[in-house]
């Protein structure tokens, strides 16, 4: 992404790479960092925002920023296997390189959420989005009244960013919760589905923002849920997804209603989405 | 055609619990021309009719239903679909019959025997066109042109469409119902278009085909109007891998042309569909109708006729011809 | 057509007969043109119209494919299907203008090497009688 | 300035070198090519096939070439001046309204570039086409908007009217064949393009449908207009206001290129996620969609609708899928 041509792409080599979850849709994570040191310092993201990824002579495609600006100069992402960008982003490894180009998109508005409280409802690859703001509220954590986190999966194989909730467990300004689809052995923490568990913990409306993001039929669950806990719409916030191809609002088919998912999104309030049927489509 | 008749036996038709709508035709929105009617009731049929004007192939409305994923609880529609079909698209609904892309039960065929259609644009050309809704009829022998007040008698070889000039089965070949009388059948024309092109050399056909494809602009308006062109997962939509490449350029048109062309091959009923509705006026038709006969002649199999026949490209002879075999 | 112009043909070979002639024109040593890339199949039947075609756009002259004899195929019928397809594919071929020495295809059995030979000589010839394809060939990237 | 048409070929000759484009007849139908050396150029048509946006908005183009295992990327040299002559003036229009999109935030370097070496002569129509519905879109068969100069066809001269320095600069170059325009003139181009105007026949009556058409979201009307559709992309394809693309990577050896073209929203796969959830599962979303976005999304985002009445779908849907009859059925509907 030069000046006068957004379309081209900056180079980033990739620092590290590990795999989140197995099974045939495994997702990886990608830590990278931007060859030009020029880009390295300018770039500066919002937790939430997206990023086209890509590798020359497959594609791109529109993933979204997995870290917290306060993490570093360095960007993560978090890539499920699924068709042929993806497939080949997946090949590379330590040392190869990605083309980046964004960051895109609006953002949480961390910033007007100062002084509340956060609560984050994900579910299977929907964390990564909702991974920028508790990465981001912990390093800000005085600014803010509490930090709720609710994360599901299918099963304990499937829960992406592990290695993580142990640590947060650990701390008492926050609070962790974690669930699965279906018992197994060796899990301590609770079975059910997400949008149950949001009911059974019951957090207070009060001063409380919640996000959510996940598979369609989730977030359905969710908002029904949050609505009964007595959430009003612009209290919930969450994030929607469509296919892409520039990122830039010109290519044309991430429309929802009249709301390009690229730029007016991908972040949207719940107050103004509840308007848009061709959201939940 | 017994408008009444066509009437009645729809009534009857669309009034059956077991029939979901019935495919026909109604008047369009402009000049002469006539757009495809979903018939859901018996008081709906009175817009249907059938003219000189319905020269597209219904057929192709049965394999364009889209499958979305159904609510939990929720069942499928299975009931019937009911088609006005002339001959071309009862052939179009026969081919689909052998190749298993529909069943039986699940399509009732109205028969519509066809005395020739005719080409909107050779009309328009020929007659002009206009905003005010007219309307063309047969008149026998020839057609009528019925604009403001005025009957205009217009010569059948005028604005015949090419397909019909080339007809050799305007009767359904299937039907459950018939509308009339079965028209009697005319000797079709010499294919003076495939005929001119076999002529040249193949470096003048190259030529030739160079300034069509070029100008092919890849709407897949061939390919979605096709009755036969029904497969779910397309070549032409993969990805991975990328067979032939989105980009428009000559090269990938003429792939394109190539594998519609010879996806089509033993399977293409010529109702003439992909050139008639070409935006860049490509003949289609002169392939597939090449395609066609190579396959009649050679092969000795005619698609669209016998519900019973094995597909022609998943079949074979001990003796198919190998003179080409080196 | 420049002097020292050497047709480049893409050949899709059958896994148990052609495949084998071929081999066996190699360990025989018979000599035969060297210009012919080989690609093995399962069975002649199992040639997509699109690989012959993708061949010629990406830089083939000419494209060969050779089964087993009618009756011997491995899968019982493959070759009767290719036969009829490939046949028509290159009616069709031929129509549209391209050039109907540029695709060939065969019957070679696993002990006809040197039938091998003498097919791989026809389709050599006659590539380099047609020339350079130049027809729906994916042409330089031009701006 | 008039231009008497016994000038006419040479005011051709003399712009024949400069790259000009100019509508020919292409199989049956007319469409924007390079006019070459001594070739006629008639302006006897009503408009081309195809719209001249892909002068500006290639069908296929490069957007950057690479060699695999390189960072290095070429951009292509869009620095080719081109003048486009007898551009019709709604086709002109959708120019300037697809360039809002393509400067919304981020300037699209290739339309931009493209466009900006882009001098368009337009020619006013005398004898609109019979499903043309200019005038109720905002524009009219004798509109400047997006041109350069305007041609006005006065029987035996055209009058011209440059609307940009571009267009000067073009009358500044031809001075030596043009004489000056008097009021007669001007008196005979207003007649004629009062009449042209009402030669039109088709209308649509769009106040309130910006508005209401996203609260027929959910209406019988979207099955009913889009049952009969094929989901081929001749609407949009042919449609000089839209914009879809889609971005693929080529791959020769190692060469390779990211291209773009032209897509459409009438296809399935255009919004199909590759988990094989698709936002718009069937022709009906689709239908509602274009609609939608022309009629609706646009005006909300860019102020102005996204169509502009050439009716070139309307003439070439294969079915006989007519968006004046659809607009007719929303206004119902929203009444």
């Amino acid at each position: 992404m030069t000046a006068d041509n957004p379309y081209i792409p900056y180079f980033a080599t990739i620092e590290d790479s590990w795999f989140e979850t197995g099974g045939d849709r495994c997702i990886k994570t990608f830590k990278v960092v931007f060859d030009d040191p020029a880009v390295r310092d300018s770039w500066n993201h919002k937790p939430g925002q997206c990023a086209m990824i890509g590798v020359l002579g497959e594609g791109e495609s529109m993933i979204s920023i997995s870290c917290s600006p306060t993490e570093g100069k360095f960007l993560r992402f978090s890539v499920m296997k699924m068709g042929k960008v993806t497939q080949a982003l997946h090949k590379l490894e330590a040392g190869d390189k990605m083309t980046v180009r964004g960051p895109y998109g609006n953002s949480f508005p961390v910033d007007d959420w100062q002084g509340k409280k956060i609560l984050t409802i994900g579910g299977g690859i929907g964390q990564a989005p909702l991974r920028p703001i508790v990465e981001f509220v912990k390093s800000n954590r005085e600014k803010y009244a509490g930090l709720t986190m609710i994360y599901g999966a299918r099963s304990a194989g499937d829960l992406c960013f592990k290695g993580e909730f142990d640590q947060m467990s650990k701390r008492d300004d926050l609070s962790c919760h974690l669930t699965i689809d279906i018992e197994e052995e060796g899990w301590d923490h609770n079975v059910g589905f997400v949008p149950q568990m949001l009911l059974d913990l019951n957090p207070s409306p009060e001063n409380t923002i919640a996000v959510t993001c996940g598979p369609p039929i989730m977030i359905r669950f969710v908002l029904e849920n949050l609505k009964k806990l007595g959430f009003s719409d612009e209290q919930v916030y969450t994030t929607l997804e469509n296919r892409m191809k520039c990122g830039i609002g010109k290519c044309g088919r991430c429309n929802a209603g009249c709301m390009y998912v690229c730029k007016d999104g991908p972040v949207f309030s719940y107050s103004v989405l509840k308007d848009i049927p061709e959201a939940f489509a | 055609m017994d408008l009444e008749q066509l009437r009645k036996t729809a009534a009857e038709v669309v009034a059956r619990d077991d029939v979901k709508y019935l495919i026909g035709w109604k008047k369009g929105s402009y000049g002469s021309r006539v757009a495809p009617a979903f018939v859901e009731d018996a008081a709906s049929v009175i817009e249907l009719i059938f003219s000189p004007s319905c020269t597209a192939n219904l057929a192709t409305y049965l394999t364009l239903v889209e499958k979305t994923p159904l609510p939990r609880g929720q069942e499928t529609d299975k009931r019937k679909v009911a088609l006005m079909a002339k001959g071309c698209d009862s052939r179009a609904v026969v081919q689909l019959l052998v190749e298993k892309g529909i069943h039986r039960e699940d399509v009732i065929v109205i028969g519509c025997p066809c005395p020739g259609m005719i080409d909107q644009s050779l009309l328009a050309g020929k007659y002009g066109d206009t905003e005010e809704r007219s309307e063309v009829r047969w008149n026998g022998k020839d057609f009528t042109l019925v604009r403001g007040g005025d009957e205009i008698e217009i010569p059948r070889n005028d604005v015949l469409a090419e397909k019909c000039r080339l007809c050799r089965h305007p009767n359904p070949v299937i039907s459950d119902y018939l509308i009339g009388e079965a028209v009697k059948e005319w000797d079709p024309a010499e294919d003076s278009g495939v005929g001119e092109l076999e002529a040249k050399d193949v470096d003048g056909r190259g030529d030739y085909w160079e300034g069509q494809f070029s100008r092919c602009v890849r709407c897949y308006s061939c390919r979605n109007v096709c009755p036969l062109c029904y497969c779910q997962d397309c070549i032409l939509d993969r990805l991975n891998p990328t067979w032939i490449n989105r980009a428009v350029n000559f090269s990938e048109n003429t792939a394109f042309n190539i594998s519609r062309a010879f996806h089509l091959a033993g399977r293409c009923i010529e109702c003439g569909e992909c050139e008639r509705v070409c935006p860049a006026n490509i003949p289609l038709g002169k392939i597939n109708r090449k395609m066609a006969r190579e396959v009649r002649e050679k092969y000795g199999f005619e698609p669209g006729l016998d519900p019973d026949a094995e597909p022609f490209q998943a079949s074979f002879k001990p003796d198919d011809p190998e003179d080409f075999i080196l | 057509m420049s002097e020292n112009y050497e047709p480049n043909i893409v050949a899709f070979l059958c896994n148990w007969c052609s495949y084998a002639g071929a081999d066996l024109a190699g360990t025989s040593r018979v000599q035969y043109p060297a210009n012919i890339q080989v690609i093995r199949v399962m069975c002649s039947g199992r040639v997509n119209p699109l690989y012959v075609m993708n061949a010629l756009q990406q830089g083939a002259d000419g494209v060969l494919v050779s089964g087993c004899h009618p009756g011997d195929c491995h899968y019982m019928e493959g070759n009767f299907y290719a036969r009829r397809r490939l046949g028509m594919l290159k009616d069709l071929m031929e129509f549209v203008g391209v050039d109907p020495r540029r695709f060939h295809m065969s019957w070679v059995s696993a002990s006809e090497g040197n039938k091998w030979k003498e097919v791989v000589e026809k389709t050599v010839e006659d590539a380099r009688e047609a020339g350079p394809f130049e027809g729906f060939r994916r042409r330089q990237i031009d701006w | 300035m008039l231009l008497n048409k016994e000038k006419w070929p040479e005011f051709v000759e003399k712009l024949i070198g400069k790259n000009l484009w100019a509508p020919k007849l292409e199989g049956e139908a007319m469409r924007f090519a390079l006019v070459a050396e001594g070739e006629e150029v008639s302006l006897e048509y009503g408009n081309t096939r195809v719209p001249p946006k892909g002068t500006a908005f290639p069908q296929t183009e490069t957007m950057y070439r690479f060699q695999l295992g390189n960072t290095d990327m070429q951009e292509p040299k869009l620095e080719e001046e081109r003048i486009l002559l007898g551009v019709r003036p709604c086709d002109a229009r959708a120019m300037a309204i697809i360039e809002k999109l393509f400067r919304w935030d981020y300037d699209d370097p290739y339309f931009l570039k493209r466009r900006e070496m882009l001098t368009l002569v337009g020619l006013a129509c005398n004898d609109p086409g019979l499903n043309c519905f200019c005038p109720s879109v905002g524009g009219a068969p004798d509109s400047a908007e997006g041109l350069d100069l305007l041609m006005y066809d006065l029987g035996d001269s055209f009058l011209m009217e440059s609307v940009t320095t571009k267009g000067e600069a073009l009358l500044a170059e031809t001075k030596e064949l043009l004489t000056d325009s008097d009021a007669d003139a001007v008196k005979t181009k207003e007649k004629l393009f009062a009449d042209a105007g009402a030669k039109i026949k088709r209308t649509v009556d769009h106040i309130g449908i910006p508005e209401g058409l996203p609260g027929l979201w959910e209406d019988p009307l979207w099955r009913r207009v889009s049952a009969s559709c094929i989901g081929c992309a001749t609407c949009t394809y042919l449609c000089p206001t839209c914009h879809c693309f889609d971005i693929q990577d080529e791959v020769e050896g190692f060469e390779a290129r990211r291209c773009r073209m032209w897509d459409s929203c009438m296809f399935e796969e255009y919004t199909l996620h590759t988990s094989g959830h698709n936002t718009r599962p069937t022709r009906r979303e689709r239908t509602r969609n274009r609609i939608n976005h022309k009629y609706s999304y646009y005006v909300d985002k860019f102020d102005v609708i996204a169509c502009v009445g050439c009716g070139r779908c309307i003439n070439l849907c294969p079915v006989n899928i007519d968006i004046v009859e659809i607009l007719r059925q929303v206004k119902e509907e929203l009444q």
